[in-house]
C-alpha cells in the first residue's frame, strides 16, 4: 500500500518535472537546442509510428521515410502552391501519407515479414525517385519558403511552433499508450506472437494489421508535415533509406513494443551526437553497433534492461530514494 | 541493331555481378529462410579488400580474388555467429534488424578509415576492344564474364556434388530431418552463409575491378538490386537467383534506353515489387519453399 | 517509475550538457567572430576539411596584418555534415550566438538554402562560398556567393562548345540540384546559339554504371558529350565511355578539377575539357601567394572550392574594413558594391548577390590539368 | 538376457510451460522390438526426439551403450548408429528415390562402394523402390513414401531404429507390408523402438511396451502380457 502511494507520487513528480523541463527549455536554452529539440520530437512521432509497427504489430517496415515523405511534400506544397493554412496541411499530409499506407498495406500486407520489410524499402525509394523526377514536386531542387503557421494573424514564431510541436507530440504519445493498452493493442500483440493462434481464434488479421499501418503511417505524415514546416525547405535527397534505419535504431534500440522506448530512443540518438560532436565523425558507426549490441545482449532495448542489476545504478538510486523518502516524512 | 547488342552486352557484364549476389542471397535464404541485409557490405568489402592489395602489396587480379573470397568468407562466419547463431530462437525480425546494424557498422567503419570519396583502383587489362559490327566489347568485360561464369559453375559443382553441398541441399529442404540423417546442421548452416559471404565480396571485387573505383557506399545499391533479381529469379533456387541477376541487369540496362538513367532503381523496385506480388516464388522458384 | 525518472534525469543532463558546450564556447568580446559552416564530417568532408583550411589561413592573415578595426578575428567553425537538417540547426546555434557577426558557409547548395531563412529573420549576412544554386543568392538580402551563379557558367560552357564547332549535344547529369540546374541552363542557352541538344540523361547519386546510358548517349550521336558529374563519377564515365570504344569530345563545367579525377581516370580522362576560376599552376598575382601559403601550411595543393571559400572570407573582411564598423547593414551595402582581385579571379557581385566571374579553359593532357591553347 | 542399449532415466521435457515429457524412465534391450503405445499429446513422439536430440531436455539422462548422450546435437546421435524415421516420414519431395537414399547415407559419404552396397540391400528389401528409384520422391504413395522413409534410416547402417507412427495416414494393405518388413529388419539383429496409436499393432509386433498418458509412463510389460490387460484392453484395443 505505502509502495504504490509512493510510486503514484513518484509518477506525479516525473511527469511534472518532464513538463517543466519541455515548457521552460526555449526560455533557459538557445534556439540551436530549441532547433535539436524539434528534431528530437518529430523523431519521437516518427519512432512511436514505427514502433506500433515492429513492436506491437510485428510488422517489419524499411519503408517508413517513404511516408514521412509523403507528408512532407503535402505539406510543402499545400502551403506554397495553394497557400493552405497549416491546419489543411498538417491533416491532409497526415491524410496522404495514411492513403499510402493503406495502398501499400493492401498489396503488401500479404506478404511475409522479410518480404515486405524489402517491399516497403522499394516502396519508399519509389516514392523518393519519381518525386525527385517530377516537375510538380519541384525535382531536386526542393520545396523553398514554406512558411511557419499563422495565428492571431501574424506568422508563428520559432518558440510558439516549439509548443505546438510539443503538444501534438504528447497527444499521439497518450494515445498510443491508450490503444496499447486496449483491447486493440492486446490483439495486435496476439498477432505479433503468434499469427496462426490469432487466426485460430477468429481475429481478422488483415483488418487489424492494415489499421495499425494505417495509423502509422498517417502519424508519420503528421511528423513530415512538422519537419517541413519547421525546416522551410525540404529536398526529395533528405528522405533516403538512412533515414529509416535511423528510425529502426531509434526502436530497437530505446525498446521495441513499448511506449517509452522509442521517445526514449529518438531523444538519445538525436542528442547523443550533439553533445559528444568530436565524436560525430563516428555518429553512424554508433548508430550501426548500438543496433547489433542492443540486438544481442538487451533485445528489449534501454527500457527493458534491468538497471538496478548494475551496482552503481542500484546504490545511486538507493541514495535518491532515502532522499526522497525523508524529504515526504 | 548496334545498340540492341550493345547493351545486352553491358547488361550480361552487369547481370553477371548480380548474379553473383543473388546466389548470396539465395544460398542464405535457402538455409535459413533469412535474409542477410548486409551482402551489399560484404561486396564492398570484398572491393575494398582488392584494392588495398593492389594498393600495397601486388597488382595481381588472381591474387585479389583469392584474398576477396576469403575476406568475404570470415566476415560473414563472424557475422553468422553474431546475428543469427548467437540470437537463435530471437524472432526473425531482430536477426534481420541485426543484419542492418552490421552494414552500417561496416560500411560507417571503411568510411572512416578510407574515406567517403571514391578511390581509384588499378587497371588489369588493357582496353583493348573486340570490336564486332560495332559492338564494344573490352578485355575487361570478357575476362569479368568468364569469371563470373567460372565461378557460377564451379559454384554448382560445389552444391550437386560434394558433401557439403548435399548438406546444404539437405539442410535447405528440411532443417530438422538434415538433422537426423547426421548433418550438422549449425556447421552446414555455418559454411552456407560464409560461402554466400564469399560469393558476395567477389562479386564486389569484380565490381570494384569494371568500374575501376571502389568507395565506402558502393555496396548498398547493388546489394538492394540484386535482391529484386533474386525475388526476381526465385529467391528458392540458386538457378533462378543466376537467371534473375542476368535478366535484371540486362533488363535495367534495357530500361535505361527506353526511359531514362533517372528511373534505373525504379525498374528494379518496380520488377521486384511486382514479383513479390503475382509470383513471389519467382520465375524458377518453387511455391512451397518460399515461406510466406 | 524510476526508470522513467533516471531516464529524465539523463535528458536533463543531456541538455545541461550540450547547452554548457555551447555557452563555453563564447569568447571574448574584443574579438570580431565570424562562422564558418562546413561539412566537416559526412560524404563531403574532403570539401569542409579544405574550407576550414583556407578560412583558417585567411583569417590567419588578417590576424597577423593586425586583424581589422584594431581588433583581432577569430573563426567559429561548425559542422553541418553535409545535411541540411543539421545546416539549419547549426545556423540556428550560430544566429543565437549574439557574439557572431557574420557567417561564411555551407558549402552544398541544400544546406546553404536550408539555413537560408534563419540568417534571413536574422539578418546576418550569409556568404556561401560555393552555391551555385541560382535560386540562392537572390532568395535573401543577405545572402552572397562566390563562385558565380549556373546561368553564367553555363552561358561560359555552351558558348565554348558552340565555338569549337559543336552543334549537337548529349548531356549526362547528377540528378540533384546542382546537375539539374546545370543541365537547364547549359541546354537552353546552347540552344539559343543554335545548337541542338540530342540527349539529357540524368543519373542517380551513387550510380556506378554508365555503360547503358552511354550507349544510349552513342545512338543519339552527337558531336561532343556534356557531363555534369563530379569527380568520381565523371571518372566512371569517361572509363566506361573508353571501353565501349566512343571517341568523343567531353566537357565538364569544372567540377570535376580535382587530382583524384585524373587518378581514378587515368587514361580514360584523358583530353576532358573543363574550367576552372582559379589554377594553381597557373595562378594570377594575388593567387600565387595564397597557393604557396597554403603549400607551405598543409602541404597540398588548394583545390577550387576552397579557394572560393578563402575569397569568401576576404571579401567579407573588407567589406568590415571599409564599413569601418560592425554594422550589418552597413557591411552589407560594401559587400554588394565589392570590387576585389581575388584568387578565383576579380569579384563583384550583381543586384542579387552573385558574383560574376571568369573563367579559365583547361584541358587534361597527358594526365595532368593544363591551359587549355 | 541379453544387453541393454538404450536407457532413459527420469527424463523431463517442456516446451515452454507445457511439459511434455514427466520423469519418463525405461530401457531397451539389443535386438529387441519396444512399442510405445498412449494417445494422441502423450508424448510418445517428445520421447522420440528427446532421444535423437530434437528437443532439448530438462533434466534426467539418455543412455546409449552406457554412454551418456543426453542433449549431443541430432548429427552426433545420428552418427553413433541412431537412425530416426520421423513423423509424417519427411522425405524429400523433390528429389529422386535414389538421391533421398543417398542423402540417408550421408554418414558414410566417403565409403562410396559400402554406399552402392548398402542401395543394393535396400533395393532388395524393398522392391517397388528399386522401381521407382528415378521417382521424385514426393510423388510416391504413402505407403511407398514410409518404405523409402525406413529404407532412408536404413541406409546410415544403424543398430538403433526410431520409428514414429509408421501406420499413420497408410492404407490398410500397405500398414502389413510394412510391419512385415519391420519385423524383417528385426530380425537381421537391428533394435527397434515403435511409436504406435494402433496399439493392436503395436502389441502384435513388439516383444516388449510401454503406455504413456500426458507424458508419464503408466504401464509396461511384454506385449503377451499387456494383451491380456483389462485396462489395456478397454482404453486402447477398443475391445
Amino acid at each position: 500500500m505505502e509502495r504504490k502511494r509512493y510510486s503514484k507520487y513518484n509518477r506525479l513528480l516525473v511527469a511534472l518535472a518532464a513538463l517543466i523541463i519541455v515548457l521552460i527549455l526555449p526560455y533557459v536554452f538557445s534556439g540551436y537546442i530549441l532547433q535539436i529539440a524539434v528534431y528530437a520530437y518529430i523523431y519521437i512521432l516518427l519512432a512511436s509510428s514505427l514502433n506500433l509497427l515492429i513492436g506491437y504489430a510485428g510488422i517489419f517496415s524499411m519503408g517508413h521515410v517513404g511516408f514521412y515523405c509523403v507528408g512532407a511534400y503535402t505539406s510543402a506544397l499545400l502551403a506554397t502552391k495553394l497557400d493552405m493554412p497549416f491546419v489543411i496541411c498538417f491533416f491532409a499530409a497526415g491524410l496522404l501519407a495514411a492513403l499510402a499506407g493503406a495502398f501499400v498495406g493492401f498489396v503488401a500486407l500479404r506478404l511475409n515479414d522479410i518480404f515486405f520489410a524489402f517491399a516497403t524499402m522499394g516502396l519508399s525509394e519509389v516514392i523518393r525517385i519519381v518525386i525527385q523526377n517530377s516537375d510538380f514536386t519541384n525535382g531536386t531542387l526542393g520545396v523553398t519558403g514554406i512558411p511557419l503557421p499563422e495565428w492571431f494573424g501574424r506568422s508563428m514564431n520559432r518558440e510558439e511552433f516549439y509548443y505546438l510541436v510539443v503538444v501534438i507530440v504528447v497527444i499521439v504519445v497518450v494515445l498510443i499508450s491508450k490503444l496499447a493498452k486496449s483491447h486493440t493493442g492486446r490483439t495486435l500483440a496476439m498477432i505479433r506472437d503468434d499469427q496462426n493462434a490469432a487466426a485460430s481464434l477468429g481475429v481478422n488479421i488483415f483488418k487489424y494489421k492494415m489499421m495499425v499501418m494505417v495509423l502509422s503511417c498517417f502519424i508519420a505524415g503528421l511528423a513530415g508535415s512538422l519537419y517541413a514546416t519547421f525546416i522551410q525547405y525540404i529536398n526529395a535527397s533528405n528522405f533516403g533509406i538512412t533515414v529509416s534505419i535511423n528510425i529502426i535504431a531509434m526502436v530497437a534500440i530505446g525498446g521495441m513494443g513499448t511506449v517509452s522506448g522509442p521517445v526514449i530512443g529518438a531523444i538519445l540518438l538525436q542528442l547523443l551526437p550533439e553533445y559528444i560532436r568530436f565524436l560525430s565523425n563516428f555518429r553512424q558507426i554508433i548508430y550501426g553497433a548500438a543496433i547489433v549490441i542492443s540486438i544481442m545482449f538487451a533485445p528489449k532495448g534501454l527500457v527493458g534492461i534491468r538497471w538496478r542489476r548494475i551496482k552503481l545504478i542500484d546504490q545511486l538510486c538507493c541514495l535518491f530514494e532515502t532522499k526522497l523518502n525523508n524529504e515526504e516524512s | 541493331m548496334t545498340m540492341f547488342f550493345q547493351q545486352l552486352v553491358n547488361g550480361i557484364t552487369q547481370g553477371g555481378l548480380y548474379a553473383l549476389l543473388a546466389i548470396a542471397y539465395s544460398l542464405v535464404y535457402g538455409v535459413m529462410g533469412l535474409v542477410n541485409f548486409s551482402t551489399g557490405s560484404i561486396y564492398m568489402l570484398g572491393a575494398m579488400s582488392s584494392w588495398l592489395v593492389c594498393k600495397y602489396i601486388i597488382e595481381s587480379f588472381w591474387l585479389s580474388v583469392l584474398i576477396s573470397f576469403g575476406v568475404g568468407f570470415v566476415v560473414a562466419f563472424v557475422l553468422e555467429k553474431i546475428a543469427f547463431s548467437a540470437i537463435r530462437g530471437a524472432t526473425r525480425i531482430a536477426s534481420l534488424i541485426c543484419t542492418i546494424g552490421f552494414s552500417q557498422f561496416i560500411n560507417e567503419a571503411v568510411a572512416l578509415i578510407f574515406g567517403k570519396a571514391t578511390q581509384g583502383m588499378s587497371t588489369f587489362f588493357d582496353q583493348e576492344l573486340f570490336a564486332f559490327l560495332g559492338v564494344h566489347i573490352s578485355v575487361m568485360q570478357a575476362v569479368l564474364v568468364v569469371t563470373v561464369i567460372i565461378i557460377l559453375v564451379a559454384l554448382q559443382f560445389f552444391v550437386y556434388r560434394t558433401r557439403i553441398g548435399l548438406a546444404i541441399r539437405t539442410v535447405s529442404m528440411d532443417e530438422k530431418t538434415a538433422g537426423l540423417m547426421g548433418i550438422n546442421v549449425n556447421r552446414t548452416i555455418s559454411i552456407a552463409f560464409s560461402l554466400s559471404g564469399a560469393c558476395a565480396a567477389i562479386a564486389g571485387l569484380m565490381g570494384a575491378v569494371y568500374y575501376r573505383s571502389f568507395s565506402a557506399y558502393m555496396g548498398w545499391m547493388p546489394g538492394i538490386k540484386s535482391f529484386s533479381a533474386a525475388v526476381f529469379g526465385g529467391l528458392s533456387s540458386m538457378p533462378g537467383a543466376i537467371l534473375g541477376g542476368y535478366l535484371m541487369g540486362i533488363i535495367e540496362n534495357f530500361g535505361v534506353q527506353v526511359f531514362s538513367t533517372g528511373y534505373r532503381d525504379v525498374i528494379s523496385f518496380i520488377v521486384m515489387i511486382v514479383f513479390l506480388l503475382v509470383r513471389p516464388q519467382g520465375i524458377l522458384g518453387s511455391k512451397k519453399k518460399v515461406k510466406l | 517509475m524510476k526508470k522513467v525518472f533516471m531516464f529524465l534525469m539523463v535528458v536533463v543532463l543531456l541538455f545541461s550538457i550540450a547547452a554548457c558546450g555551447e555557452k563555453t564556447s563564447s569568447g571574448s568580446k574584443d574579438k570580431i567572430r565570424i562562422a564558418l559552416t562546413a561539412p566537416l564530417t559526412g560524404n563531403q568532408a574532403k570539401y569542409g576539411e579544405s574550407f576550414k583550411n583556407t578560412v583558417s589561413l585567411a583569417c590567419k592573415q588578417w590576424n597577423d596584418k593586425g586583424g581589422v578595426l584594431g581588433r583581432e578575428l577569430e573563426l567559429v567553425i561548425n559542422d553541418s555534415a553535409g545535411d541540411s537538417a543539421q545546416a539549419a540547426s547549426v545556423a540556428q546555434k550560430v544566429v543565437s550566438d549574439s557574439s557572431i557577426f557574420a557567417q561564411v558557409g555551407d558549402f552544398s547548395a541544400p544546406c546553404s538554402m536550408a539555413a537560408q531563412p534563419i540568417y534571413d529573420a536574422a539578418k546576418m549576412i550569409q556568404i556561401a562560398p560555393t552555391c551555385s544554386a541560382v535560386t540562392f543568392a537572390r532568395g535573401s538580402k543577405w545572402s552572397f556567393q562566390i563562385v558565380g551563379n549556373q546561368v553564367l557558367q553555363g552561358r561560359f560552357m555552351a558558348q565554348w562548345m558552340f565555338d569549337e564547332g559543336v552543334r549537337k549535344v548529349a548531356m549526362l547529369y547528377l540528378n540533384n540540384d546542382w546537375g539539374v540546374s546545370v543541365k537547364d541552363y547549359v541546354g537552353d542557352i546552347f540552344k539559343e546559339l543554335g545548337g541542338e541538344v540530342v540527349l539529357q540523361e540524368p543519373y542517380s547519386d551513387g550510380e556506378t554504371d554508365f555503360s547503358a546510358a552511354l550507349t544510349k548517349a552513342r545512338d543519339a550521336n552527337p558531336d561532343a558529350l556534356f557531363i555534369a558529374s563530379y569527380y568520381n563519377d565523371g571518372a566512371a564515365i569517361c572509363i566506361q565511355r573508353a571501353n565501349l570504344g566512343w571517341e568523343i569530345p567531353v566537357y565538364n563545367p569544372g567540377t570535376v578539377y580535382s587530382p583524384e579525377f585524373l587518378e581514378i581516370g587515368g587514361s580514360a580522362v584523358e583530353g576532358v575539357l573543363t574550367n576552372v576560376g582559379f589554377f594553381p599552376d597557373d595562378p594570377g598575382p594575388a593567387a600565387a601567394t595564397f597557393v604557396e601559403e597554403y603549400k607551405n601550411l598543409y602541404k597540398s595543393d588548394p583545390d577550387y572550392y576552397g579557394a572560393c571559400a578563402y575569397d569568401a572570407f576576404n571579401v567579407l573582411v573588407e567589406a568590415i574594413k571599409r564599413a569601418g564598423e560592425l554594422d550589418n547593414e552597413k557591411v552589407r551595402e560594401e559587400i554588394a558594391a565589392t570590387d576585389y582581385e581575388g584568387v578565383t579571379g576579380n569579384i563583384t557581385f550583381d543586384e542579387n548577390g552573385d558574383a560574376l566571374k571568369t573563367y579559365i579553359k583547361i584541358i587534361v593532357k597527358d594526365g595532368k590539368f593544363t591551359a587549355y591553347r | 538376457m541379453s544387453k541393454e542399449i538404450v536407457k532413459l532415466d527420469d527424463v523431463c521435457v517442456c516446451y515452454g510451460a507445457i511439459r511434455a515429457l514427466q520423469g519418463v524412465s525405461l530401457s531397451v534391450e539389443e535386438g529387441a522390438i519396444v512399442a510405445l503405445i498412449g494417445s494422441n499429446g502423450a508424448g510418445k513422439t517428445t520421447l522420440l526426439n528427446a532421444l535423437s536430440g530434437l528437443v532439448p531436455v530438462q533434466s534426467g539422462h539418455i543412455f546409449l551403450r552406457g554412454e551418456e548422450i543426453t542433449n549431443e546435437k541430432p548429427h552426433i546421435i545420428a552418427q553413433r548408429r541412431i537412425a530416426h524415421v520421423p513423423e509424417g516420414r519427411k522425405i524429400f519431395s523433390e528429389l529422386t528415390v535414389e538421391e533421398n537414399l543417398r542423402i540417408g547415407a550421408y554418414t558414410q559419404y566417403k565409403n562410396k562402394a559400402k554406399i552402392e552396397q548398402l542401395l543394393h540391400m535396400n533395393f532388395e528389401l524393398f522392391p517397388i523402390l528399386a522401381e521407382r528409384r528415378k521417382q521424385m520422391g514426393g510423388s510416391l504413395s504413402g505407403g511407398e513414401q514410409q518404405m523409402l522413409a525406413i529404407a532412408r534410416g536404413l541406409m546410415s547402417e544403424p543398430d538403433i531404429i526410431l520409428l514414429d507412427e509408421p501406420s499413420l495416414g497408410i492404407a490398410p494393405i500397405m500398414v502389413e507390408h510394412i510391419f512385415e518388413f519391420i519385423r524383417q529388419i528385426n530380425a537381421s539383429g537391428k533394435t527397434i523402438i515403435l511409436v504406435e496409436q494402433n496399439a493392436n499393432l503395436a502389441l502384435e509386433t513388439a516383444s516388449y511396451v510401454y503406455v504413456l498418458e500426458t507424458g508419464r509412463i503408466v504401464n509396461e510389460n511384454t506385449s503377451d502380457v499387456l494383451i491380456h490387460d483389462d485396462t489395456i484392453q478397454k482404453v486402447y484395443l477398443g475391445l
